[in-house]
């Protein structure tokens, strides 16, 4: 594995990007998505989602939006395990927390390319 | 790495209990800040299903729309949108702290940073909202 | 910390404060031959130096002089200062500021860059350098942290240093008690310096921390050196009623006014006037110290002080300065006002009274910090060079740390490399004499004596005959008082009985030396038959050179101290009336 | 008439004897102005004189007394006893920190860290005495200034979770204190305490719970310095990627 001194910077500021992006963005999907239509306070047709999500820019968008905050979540759980006292466990913990994100990385890379 | 620390005869060694963060309120925000991540990012996974059963027709699709509307799922966003919104609160507020900003040799006051943030924030979101709910 | 291959230097500074670091970095500079070691009762950072608020004094800007810097300082003195030493102090001053400035000290700024100076009491032109109202503290911080880059400083923070061992007529190190194992140690070294602070807890109301108790006056008079100028006690006319902290003079020089209870700005009662808006120098609230707190004293005999359950005080008015300024540059007095009175002054006035403030006297020195014993050298408030005479300048004595504390490292650390190398097998039995003698003392005795009354019954003593205003009869009484007191401290009790950490062991080895302290004081102040600076008597209300134009000098003997005198040194400044 | 009284519950620790430390309680007379720290000597000189601690300035400016009141590290010479009314108030030594005895702790692993940080003005040249000082502007002074006002008392690594969890963290006060000489316009020394701030139980350490800033007597905000330099140190990494033969500074 790389060092402490290289490796920390590098997780640290995909942390720090997905932080902002789910900061700034995820209230209002969320809202929408899992509140405003389930709920049914608005409708979006399944033709209009697939063909915003069939757009280059839409794509990237979403690759943004889903797979930075996974990076924010792994930075945080890898954190909350170790300040709750399994300092024994640090790199599997490690290990196992960025591990997830990157599957997700690649589970979101192959979900929009099939779109 | 944790570094083994060498102890010295005649010195009493508090140990830290797991439990700290029930010990006063900060700690506890502290705890339900970190926490937060966990239900945003499994909103997105449960999006990216979503993304998953665009392209295999309306029918999968509507069914899955309909998976959502059961109570359970229901509470989980209600309480995911709770901890979305604790988590952007407590970044601006931090990410205040944490920026510098410079304008000429003075440095602009926390406070405008994080009045910015979330100036920025409210932007986004409405033009997000206008964008989602367009047609 | 050295191993058990015994505790052996060739320099140790006693005192972590502003005067004991700056001498180790001069010893460190000097050569880096020397093994140096800075032993403190308190983690250097705590020292009293880190309390001092308003400023440093030295000659910065082109409106300014030597001469005038020298000039004010000597007549500020009561011309008790010696005036060869007082030249070569403005002279080095300069220098030290600005290389404690490259060793990183916050220095407050004028817009162009340069660091910006102040008024003070007693000076006639702006020479203060200052860092907001915490100079002191970032003062000392920087040369803390600065003495932790020279790994030839060796430190042993929380050791209290009992007595001074001697060999031949010549210092060579100490015993001291480490706090943290309760262990007596011999500490050899070829040269030591007395940096141990002033002694201002000899009184019950003073601005000096807890640790100001005087000991390395006290262990340097029992070796035989002599205490000088012990009678002049200066009292600050600003200090909180109650606590005693202090509101730094600074809050005058920004343009604070001192009012009675009737609003009115006394001091132009007493000579100082007329009042003006903004601060002239010498002249009202920048008056002089020992003046502003006779001012205090008199506006209370007649009747126009407030009344509170700490006794008398009067106001000391910023609400003029307006928020913004008292934020920029008196914040700490802000926060001090707030925390302990409950007043903001930026709304309220701050009530104050005159407390003891700090020490003119101490360790006789001559101008390289050398003592009359071989090996023994002495800088800061625990000296006394006599810069200071019978009044201090307020703002001098931070500057006379840096300079006396520089020279008195520097001639330290040629005397250890030229003294050939100590052997350490009869000191550590000095060592363990010193333990058993503290032990027959404090531990094993069954007395009943308290530590608390003594030292409460010795302050009450001090401040009664050797407050503001002094007469023959009243300190005649407290001498006798602290003979008593002598007496009853041999039958004192101490509950801890414990090694490590045992602070009542601590008290009990300060009181003894406030003890010592305290009865120079007295014995100095009753021979001096005369009124100057800030020793004032009622009963020779006159200053008279004739017959005191000198130093007093207080040796040890069985019976109390034994005054001599030196002649004080005067060359280009004869003396002259001292008006305001 | 009958004194108005405050009950103390003081931790004790006898080394050599005790195995853990245990609870004493005081009775004191309450005064309005008196602080923790003035009942503490009213105990030690008048019912109890082997409790042991630490004081010496008493204006809150020197750091030694810092201890755990009702489990916040406070200045006790800053905590009055009217804000505890009517008590008991629990006094204790700082958390996080081996307890030599009573209320003292040991603070030789922050004097070891303050050292490796390197907090002194680090020149590739230095001036001359001679040629005067540093010119230095207000707003450059303002840059580290807050950082500066340290005391060095500890109440911050009392506060910190992470540095109860991992002894060996360097911590937010040191971290604080490095941060100000990277910040101060005289200094070059960032490429020698970068390597200190990076390491394994450095500023990647934090996990930003900021409790530190939050008890801090003196406003320094350590937690603050501790993720700016964390954001310094990963511009540094990024630029060193993108381009590999030299970054900032
Ligand atoms: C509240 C206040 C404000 C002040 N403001 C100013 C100001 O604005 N300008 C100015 O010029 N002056 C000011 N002064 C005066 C000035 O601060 C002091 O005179 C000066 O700091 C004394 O420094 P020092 O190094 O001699 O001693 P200290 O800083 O008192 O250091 C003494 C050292 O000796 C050690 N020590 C003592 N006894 C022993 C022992 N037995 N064994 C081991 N170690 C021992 C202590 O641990 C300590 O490290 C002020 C004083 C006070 C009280
Ligand atoms: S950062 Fe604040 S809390 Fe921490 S040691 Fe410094 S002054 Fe104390
Ligand atoms: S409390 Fe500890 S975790 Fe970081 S922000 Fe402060 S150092
Ligand atoms: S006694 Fe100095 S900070 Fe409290």
């Amino acid at each position: 594995m790389l060092t402490r001194k290289t490796s920390e910077p590098f997780w640290w500021l995909l942390f720090a990007a997905g932080g902002m992006v789910a900061a700034l963005l995820v209230p209002v999907h969320l809202l929408v998505q899992g509140l405003a239509v389930p709920l049914g306070w608005t409708s979006i047709s399944h033709a209009r989602m697939l063909a915003l999500a069939a757009q280059p820019l839409v794509k990237l968008y979403l690759f943004a939006l889903i797979a930075l905050p996974l990076y924010h979540w792994a930075h945080r759980f890898r954190f909350i395990l170790e300040d709750l006292g399994l300092r024994g466990l640090r790199t599997p913990i490690a290990l196992l927390s960025y591990g997830a994100a990157v599957l997700g990385t690649v589970a979101t890379l192959w979900v929009l390319w099939r779109i | 790495m944790t570094v083994p620390r060498v102890e010295r005869p005649g010195l009493y060694y508090p140990k830290l209990p797991a439990t700290w963060w029930l010990r006063n309120a900060n700690y506890f925000r502290f705890m339900l800040r970190e926490l937060s991540s966990v239900f945003i990012a499994l909103f997105l996974v449960v999006f990216l299903i979503q993304l998953h059963r665009l392209p295999q027709g309306p029918g999968a699709y509507a069914a899955y729309l309909e998976t959502l509307r059961a109570p359970g799922w229901i509470i989980f966003h209600v309480l995911a949108l709770a901890f979305a919104l604790y988590h952007s609160v407590t970044w601006f507020n931090l990410t205040g702290v944490v920026q510098v900003v410079h304008l000429g040799e003075r440095q602009v006051p926390p406070r405008l940073v994080v009045g910015a943030s979330f100036a920025l924030w409210a932007v986004v979101s409405v033009v997000l909202l206008w964008f989602l709910l367009r047609g | 910390m050295p191993g058990d291959d015994g505790y052996q230097h060739d320099l140790l500074v006693i005192g972590g404060g502003g005067a004991g670091l700056r001498a180790a970095i001069a010893a460190a500079e000097e050569s880096n031959r020397l093994s140096i070691a800075v032993l403190s009762k308190v983690y250097p950072m705590r020292s009293h130096t880190v309390s001092a608020e308003g400023g440093t004094a030295a000659v910065m800007r082109e409106n300014d002089s030597l001469d005038t810097h020298a000039k004010d300082t000597i007549f500020g003195s009561d011309f008790l200062a010696d005036q060869d030493v007082v030249e070569v102090f403005v002279k080095e001053a300069p220098g030290e500021v600005i290389r404690l400035e490259h060793w990183g000290c916050p220095w407050s700024r004028d817009p162009d860059g340069r660091v910006s100076v102040r008024p003070f009491g007693g000076m006639t032109v702006n020479r203060t350098l200052y860092a907001a109202d915490k100079t002191g503290f970032h003062m000392l911080h920087a040369l803390f942290q600065t003495s932790l880059k020279y790994e030839r400083i060796t430190r042993y923070d929380e050791w209290f240093a009992t007595s001074l061992l001697l060999e031949d007529g010549k210092v060579c190190g100490v015993t001291a008690l480490n706090l943290h194992d309760g262990q007596m140690r011999p500490i050899v070294a070829k040269a030591v310096i007395m940096c141990t602070g002033g002694a201002g807890r000899i009184f019950p109301f003073t601005t000096n921390a807890a640790i100001k108790t005087g000991d390395g006056m006290a262990l340097a008079y029992r070796a035989g050196v002599a205490l000088k100028d012990m009678e002049f006690v200066q009292y600050h006319p600003t200090g909180l009623p109650g606590t005693g902290i202090l509101i730094t003079e600074a809050a005058r020089g920004e343009g604070g006014h001192l009012k009675n209870k009737d609003g009115y700005r006394y001091l132009q009662d007493y000579g100082l006037g007329p009042p003006t808006d903004t601060p002239v120098h010498r002249k009202m609230e920048l008056g002089p110290r020992d003046i502003l707190s006779r001012c205090h004293i008199q506006e209370h005999q007649k009747g126009r002080t407030f009344d509170g359950p700490d006794g008398h005080y009067v106001h000391l008015d910023l609400r003029h300065l307006g928020e913004k300024l008292i934020d920029k540059n008196l914040p700490f007095v802000r926060e001090l006002a707030r925390n302990y009175v409950g007043i903001d002054p930026v709304h309220e006035p701050i009530p104050v009274r005159p407390v003891v403030h700090y020490m003119m006297g101490g360790i006789s020195t001559d101008i390289t910090g050398k003592t009359s014993l071989d090996g023994l050298y002495a800088a800061g408030e625990a000296a006394c060079v006599s810069i200071n005479g019978a009044n201090r300048l307020g703002s001098n004595s931070l500057t006379e740390l840096l300079v006396f504390g520089a020279r008195a490292g520097r001639a330290a650390a040629r005397h250890a490399l030229e003294r050939p190398t100590l052997r350490s097998n009869p000191l550590a039995q000095l060592a363990s004499d010193e333990r058993r003698r503290l032990d027959q003392r404090f531990l094993r005795a069954d007395g009943r004596e308290k530590i608390a009354d003594i030292r409460e019954e010795m302050q009450k003593a001090m401040e009664s005959g050797c407050g503001i205003y002094r007469d023959r009869a009243t300190m005649e009484g407290t001498c006798q008082t602290l003979r008593k007191l002598r007496e009853r401290f041999a039958h004192i009790s101490l509950a801890d009985k414990d090694a490590i950490f045992n602070t009542e062991l601590i008290a009990a080895l300060e009181l003894e030396c406030t003890l010592d302290v305290a009865e120079t004081v007295a014995r100095s102040a009753l021979a001096r038959e005369e009124s100057r600076g800030s020793h004032t008597r009622t009963d020779f209300p006159k200053r008279d050179d004739a017959r005191f134009l000198k130093h007093s000098l207080a040796y040890r003997t069985p019976d109390g101290p034994r005054i001599e005198y030196l002649p004080a040194t005067i060359t280009r400044w004869p003396p002259e009336e001292r008006k305001y | 008439m009958t004194e108005e009284t405050m009950t103390l519950e003081v931790t004790r620790y006898r080394p050599g004897h005790d195995r853990e430390p245990r609870t004493e309680s005081f009775t004191v007379p309450y005064r309005k102005d008196w602080v923790v720290l003035d009942a503490l000597n009213h105990i030690k000189d008048r019912i109890d004189g082997t409790l042991s601690y630490r004081w010496s300035c008493r204006m809150g400016v020197c750091g030694s007394c810092g201890m755990m009141v009702n489990g916040v590290p406070k200045l006790t010479c800053a905590a009055f006893l009217r804000d505890y009314r009517p008590g008991p108030i629990r006094v204790g030594p700082l958390a996080n920190f081996p307890v030599i005895r009573d209320l003292v702790i040991a603070l030789d692993d922050f004097m070891e860290k303050l050292r490796r940080v390197k907090p002194w003005i680090i020149r590739a040249v230095e001036k001359p005495v001679a040629d005067g000082e540093y010119l230095q502007t207000p707003a450059q002074l303002d840059a580290y200034k807050q950082f500066s006002m340290c005391i060095n008392c500890m109440l911050c690594y009392a506060a910190c979770p992470v540095y109860g969890l991992e002894p060996a963290f360097v911590g937010p006060a040191a971290i604080a204190l490095a941060y100000r000489y990277n910040l101060d316009s005289r200094d070059e020394g960032y490429r020698l305490r970068e390597p200190v701030l990076s390491e394994a139980v450095g500023v990647w350490e934090c996990t930003f719970v900021g409790e530190c800033s939050v008890v801090c007597p003196k406003g320094v905000d350590p937690a603050a310095a501790i993720q700016r330099s964390k954001l310094a140190g990963a511009t540094d990494w990024l630029l060193s990627m993108i381009m590999p033969w030299g970054g900032r500074r």
